[in-house]
């Protein structure tokens, strides 16, 4: 395939991926509570409503944290199994890695249902840690399914390398292991992050008072009086999000150029 | 020529290793899977669970017709949703990791996952604005003069599901097939083409097999979790989009017949299994007749 | 410095590095090394040559702490090793695919190791350098690892492992991956290495050149069992088995039995060959019910000019076939009463005429020079 | 912001004495947007702040989380939602003494009666009724509930995707205005009128939004909805009419507060809550700002049929069936019913 040929397709991909994101500013900055065209006129209201609605406000910062948290976590776990059952044989092998796949296979709700009963049997009170809980089980396996390949296509001498030359094993895996295989742990921590961000089901059943921001905005679809000011903030955590993208590409580049240096292994 | 694997220490080291995750998994699934199995063989007569043991759930799960039609048409939407989205991601993946350079990629990894940290309720609602009735896609084609009245097969059926679906589940089906294309050697391709491959030879012998792990990865990723979807079927499926999990997601919560709610999730489980097992076993056959040929 | 040790080891004082006793490994029911026993001495260059599948990766491994054997043990400078972790043994290790760092630069993979020894910048650079002087890689510092040429590597492995300065330093077939004069001049510089470090060296080959042109000693393994441990010379002079034989070079194999035996001196009747006094030492493993055979090297044989110098033994027979190769031939005969076609390589020399086939000749040969062969 | 740093301190202090936290405020399980302080200014006027609110999106999902074991001190679920709770035994009586404005509170609240106790406090409601899109349908046509059924509108129409006010214009259109003692007979009536039904339909709508969004691009010019989209639609300058004297007539209905047994905290800041939600304020506010009803009858009838009208909550001729509570095996037939008629069978 020519690269003009992928180019173009990964242009048009990527614009696929954005087309409703792109939409978004669009309706922050509508003034009409309707989501749809015709545009009514342009507004600020949405924009400046978020300042009165605490609740969301929170509601997003406590998203961001359990997502970062458990996508971490959830790969640390994850890297712990696969490292397991890629490089090693053990009697159970085949019920562990099933069962912690499993999650992937059962519905939510169940899921959802069991884990509060777990943790309020256990004598948990319901907070941001149950909530973590929760995203970390779920997200495990996705970062098991990315993280997997990676490992499986790891040449093992490099790391029997390391150990031979007096590393220990903590010490072989962050110079050695995790370099290495950094593209798949960067990609499972995004994928962590992605679904832990977007989950509601889990994230409803096991959150107090201090709810996640889907919980908030999906339980605000029978009454829905702020869907605009909702996308005002998406609008404004978006543009965060490309700004931060756009600021860490700079630094970057600048420190590349200072070291004088081209990036010259594998991606990430 | 040896294997390190297989010995007692390393024995004992993988299963230190994994008995984190695992002891979390277990003390925290071990609950459900067992409250689900138990409950497909008990019946509940509103809010009264009767723990007689029965087998009258499965016998309706698999004889009753609505549920019949329910689960092969979420099998066939996940199907067709899986093939869209790891159809798509590949050509994506491939782009991200054989044509950008190395300095650009990991911004692309980030490009592509940024849109999807918008709440999928709000993507939801962008959707039925792309493709309603007055909707962009629908505007652009009477604006161009293709069409008078707005197309009305695009929003409330299954194939809005598909749709929206494939693209919530696209940086899902990038990200592995990436990673292992990140991990394929670079010699392999230029012995290949050393060896007299065209490049389209090249890719077919050398760069999709090797890059088939990410692709099983990809679309485990995508077809397991599409069939257990009840959301983006609820709210742009329209009548003929309902899939099986919303039947589940109902027997669960309103119509309080847990019981069959989990016989239903248990078979739709074995059902989506299979499935996955089938396309693995496949994989693997294609994988030796390549290695083969 | 080897002059020195080769004189120690001749007055029975050298010290021995590496002490394998009675090792037992399966890989499920699969014996990958039987009762494994040897001494490996220090400064010595030591090879374990073998077909693959012998176990001498497996031993290799097993010294340098990778695979936990099932029984007996591994002393390495006196100490045991049992439960010593690979980086807490005085050991390094060259790998068979060189294991370089893919995301280091060539600096970086040497200095790699030294990391635990906490020393400062300049230091470590400074080792680097010498290191990489000392393998011939010289500038080649800043080079990324995956711009290296397969024998750059190497060195760079070489590099890597003698930085730290290890007691023994393990190869794990480490010149297999490299084209024939490439592995010739690594040949030579490993030796010259080995001998201006005076550290233990121990090769896994599968190349018997390789083991004979390179190693004090060598053990050939078959199996998991170690066949034979000798010197070079030794190994080729009196092998112990017909395998071992077989495994290096030609060698004329016949039908043996032994008539008698009086102290280490067997009388035997070799086929084709009559009887003759050889040599005898009792293989282990061997017991009166063992077959043996007699092997002669091609060229410990000589046709016969005539009235041509004496040989201990002489012998009638046929050229059945003559293969010319230069600077020598090689004459396939028979004798009488035996139907083994029996080699003899000649050197060619400028009055030397070549012999036809179907000429009747007579061989030359030394009882000293024919040895018996378990079967 | 002195506020934000206590919640801070406070989940942090959760982390370490689990039990010991939050002692004092009370815990509301709501849907979201219902933490307005509009609607309990006397609350925050005497308690200085807002209790603590965890929020649901689906009653049956606030049915298990509260079934699960976690508590809260008071929830908000609707009408029919009330018997089947305290079936369950996850809600008990209201003490009516310690509701300053009782006698005010809209006489829905004797359908909440069980075993002579009183069990919610109606505190919010709307109606569901006939909406259509004027420029695109003829309001001739729109005097009867039957036109839901009517070829021509095929693909044009939504209904709701709730039970409650599916089931409501299901016997309504089949003449049942009174659900309290539906009969078997009447149930399959109303299903079988459903299912006539579907073939129109181009979604059943799950929220507001979603249909004003529907309305507004003229993909639905039909549906059976709730008084708030109209008035919302309305308010953008969309055509839309609302018809709440259908032929058949529209329906209504409740949501309110409940008392959660074992609630974690202390009954009095309970009442406080409750009485807050009875202010008359909160009746200006909620109808003002949100085009609610409020449970506050007295106050209701204050602001005058003109500004009732304007958001679909005026008194009307035709008949309204109320949707009150409703016997707990039949509202499981309906729940199974309705999915077996949105699946198409």
């Amino acid at each position: 395939m020519s690269r003009r040929v992928l180019t173009m397709f990964m242009i048009i991909f990527v614009i696929f991926l954005y087309a409703p994101t792109l939409l978004l500013p669009i309706f922050a900055f509508n003034d009409s509570s309707i989501i749809s065209f015709p545009l009514s006129g342009f507004t600020l209201n949405w924009l400046k409503s978020l300042g009165a609605a605490e609740e969301l406000r929170k509601a997003a910062g406590t998203s961001l944290i359990i997502a970062s948290v458990s996508s971490i976590i959830a790969t640390m776990l994850g890297l712990l199994a696969t490292s397991a059952t890629v490089r090693y044989q053990f009697p159970g092998k085949g019920f562990a890695i099933g069962a912690i796949m499993l999650p992937m296979f059962l519905p939510e709700i169940i899921i959802g249902v069991s884990l509060l009963t777990v943790v309020l049997l256990a004598g948990f009170k319901l907070s941001i840690y149950t909530i973590i809980m929760g995203h970390v089980l779920i997200c495990t396996p996705f970062c098991i399914a990315i993280l997997r390949s990676s490992f499986q296509q790891l040449d093992p001498s490099l790391e029997e390398a390391s150990l031979d030359l007096g590393e220990s094993r903590i010490n072989t895996f962050r110079r050695v292991t995790l370099p290495l295989i950094m593209p798949g742990v960067v990609s499972s921590l995004l994928i962590g992050f992605t679904i832990s961000l977007d989950e509601f089901v889990i994230a409803f059943f096991l959150s107090g008072t201090e709810p996640t921001l889907p919980v908030y905005i999906w339980s605000q679809l029978r009454f829905p009086q702020r869907i605009p000011s909702v996308m005002a903030l998406g609008t404004l955590l978006l543009i965060l999000s490309v700004v931060l993208l756009t600021l860490s590409e700079l630094l970057r580049r600048r420190s590349a150029r200072r070291l004088d240096q081209k990036a010259t292994s594998g991606a990430l | 020529m040896i294997k390190s694997a297989q010995l007692d220490s390393d024995a004992r080291r993988g299963l230190s290793q994994i008995s984190l995750p695992l002891a979390f998994s277990v003390l925290l699934l071990a609950a459900p899977l067992a409250i689900l199995l138990a409950m497909s063989f008990w019946t509940q007569d509103f809010l009264t669970l009767d723990r007689t043991f029965t087998l009258a759930n499965f016998k309706e799960t698999w004889t009753s017709p609505i549920y019949r039609t329910l689960m092969l048409r979420s099998l066939k939407i996940s199907i067709i949703v899986t093939v869209l989205t790891v159809g798509l991601a590949y050509p994506a993946a491939y782009y991200m990791s054989f044509v950008a350079p190395n300095n650009r990629k990991a911004m692309l990894v980030f490009l592509i996952t940024i849109p999807f940290w918008t709440s999928y309720l709000m993507r939801i609602f962008l959707w039925k604005v792309i493709l309603g009735f007055n909707g962009v896609v629908n505007g652009s084609l009477i604006g161009l003069g293709f069409i008078d009245t707005p197309l009305d097969w695009i929003s409330y059926n299954q194939f809005a599901v598909i749709i929206t679906l494939s693209h919530a589940w696209l940086p899902f089906a990038v990200l592995p097939i990436f990673v292992v294309m990140e991990k394929v050697n670079r010699s392999y391709l230029e012995a290949a083409q050393d060896l007299g491959d065209t490049p389209f030879q090249r890719f077919r012998r050398i760069t999709l097999p090797l890059s088939m792990p990410g692709v099983v990865a990809a679309t485990l990723i995508v077809f397991i979790p599409t069939i257990g979807d009840y959301v983006t079927p609820k709210l742009v499926g329209g009548p003929d989009g309902l899939m099986i999990a919303n039947m589940i997601e109902i027997q669960f919560k309103n119509a309080n017949n847990a019981p069959l709610g989990a016989a239903l999730a248990l078979s739709a489980l074995l059902l989506v299994s299979s499935v996955a097992g089938i396309f693995v076993w496949l994989n693997r056959r294609y994988l030796k007749a390549e290695g083969a040929a | 410095m080897r002059a020195v040790l080769t004189k120690k080891r001749q007055a029975g004082l050298c010290r021995t590095m590496i002490k394998l006793s009675n090792i037992e490994k399966y890989y499920g029911t699969y014996h990958a090394l039987r009762d494994v026993n040897c001494h490996i001495n220090e400064g010595e260059f030591f090879s374990l040559l073998g077909p693959s599948g012998s176990g001498k990766t497996t031993l290799l491994r097993t010294i340098a702490g990778f695979e936990e054997i099932d029984s007996g043990t591994v002393m390495i400078g006196g100490q045991s090793m049992v439960g010593v972790p690979p980086n807490m043994r005085p050991t390094n290790m060259v790998f068979q695919s060189y294991a370089i760092f893919p995301h280091m630069s060539v600096a970086q993979n040497v200095a790699y190791g030294l990391r635990s020894q906490r020393l400062n910048k300049a230091k470590t650079a400074e080792m680097v350098r010498e290191s990489l002087g000392k393998v011939g890689l010289a500038g080649y510092g800043e080079r990324a690892a995956h711009a290296l040429s397969g024998g750059q590597r190497q060195r760079v492995a070489l590099a890597r492992a003698l930085i730290l300065k290890p007691k023994v330093l393990l190869l794990d077939e480490p010149l297999s991956a490299l084209d024939r004069k490439l592995r010739e001049q690594m040949q030579s510089e490993l030796r010259r290495l080995q001998r201006s470090l005076g550290i233990t060296f121990v090769l896994v080959t599968h190349d018997q050149e390789e083991a004979l042109t390179m190693s004090d000693r060598v053990a050939v393994m078959f199996e998991g069992q170690i066949a034979q441990l000798d010197s070079p010379q030794a190994l080729y002079k009196r092998p112990a088995s017909k395998r071992v034989a077989e495994f290096f070079g030609a060698m004329n194999i016949l039908k043996a039995d032994i008539l008698e035996v009086k102290g280490d001196i067997a009388t035997t009747r070799i086929e084709g060959l009559g009887v003759a006094n050889l040599a005898f030492n009792p293989q282990p493993g061997a017991d009166a019910s063992s077959h043996y055979c007699a092997g002669v090297r091609p060229e410990l044989m000589t046709i016969l000019d005539d009235g041509a110098m004496a040989y201990d033994k002489e012998t009638p027979a046929t050229v059945t076939d003559v293969e010319y190769r230069g600077e020598l031939t090689y004459y396939d005969v028979k004798f009488e009463g035996s139907d083994t076609p029996v080699v003899v390589s000649m050197r060619n020399t400028s009055n030397r005429e070549l012999r036809e086939i179907g000429q009747q000749v007579r061989i030359g040969w030394e009882s000293a020079s024919a040895v018996l062969l378990l079967d | 912001m002195l506020r934000t740093m206590k919640r801070t301190t406070t989940a942090i202090a959760v982390a370490a004495m689990p039990t010991l936290a939050a002692a004092q405020e009370l815990i509301v399980l709501d849907w979201s947007g219902f933490e307005d302080p509009g609607f309990i200014g006397a609350y925050i006027k005497e308690h200085g702040g807002p209790p603590n609110y965890s929020f649901f999106g689906e009653e049956e999902e606030a049915f298990q989380k509260l079934r699960a074991g976690f508590e809260v001190d008071v929830a908000h679920p609707c009408s029919q939602s009330v018997s089947k709770w305290q079936l369950a035994g996850l809600i008990e009586p209201l003490d009516t003494s310690r509701i300053d404005r009782w006698d005010d509170v809209n006489e829905v609240k004797e359908a909440f009666v069980i075993d002579g106790d009183y069990y919610m406090l109606p505190t919010d409601w709307g109606t569901t009724s006939l909406v259509y899109r004027t420029d695109l349908v003829n309001a001739s046509k729109m005097d009867s509930l039957q036109a839901f059924l009517d070829p021509e509108f095929a693909g044009r129409v939504s209904l709701p995707n709730n039970v409650d006010d599916v089931y409501a214009l299901g016997l309504l259109a089949t003449g049942v205005i009174d659900w309290s003692d539906v009969t078997q007979e009447q149930f399959e009536a109303a299903s079988a009128w459903l299912r006539q039904a579907h073939p129109n339909v181009v979604t059943y709508w799950a929220d507001n939004a979603e249909l004003a969004q529907l309305m507004t691009t003229g993909e639905v010019s039909l549906a059976w909805a709730w008084n708030e989209t109209p008035t919302t639609l309305i308010g953008e300058g969309i055509p839309v009419a609302i018809n709440r004297e259908a032929a058949e007539g529209s329906s209504s209905w409740f949501c309110g507060y409940v008392n959660v047994v074992d609630g974690p905290n202390s009954e009095d800041l309970m009442y406080d809550f409750l009485n807050a939600w009875m202010e008359p304020a909160t009746t200006d506010y909620i109808v003002d700002a949100w085009g609610y009803g409020s449970g506050n009858q007295t106050q209701m009838a204050s602001l005058g049929s003109e500004v009732l009208d304007s958001v679909g909550l005026g008194e009307v001729s035709a008949p309204v069936l109320v949707q009150g509570p409703l016997d707990n095996q039949m509202r499981e037939q309906m729940i199974v019913e309705f999915e077996k008629i949105k699946a198409g069978f």
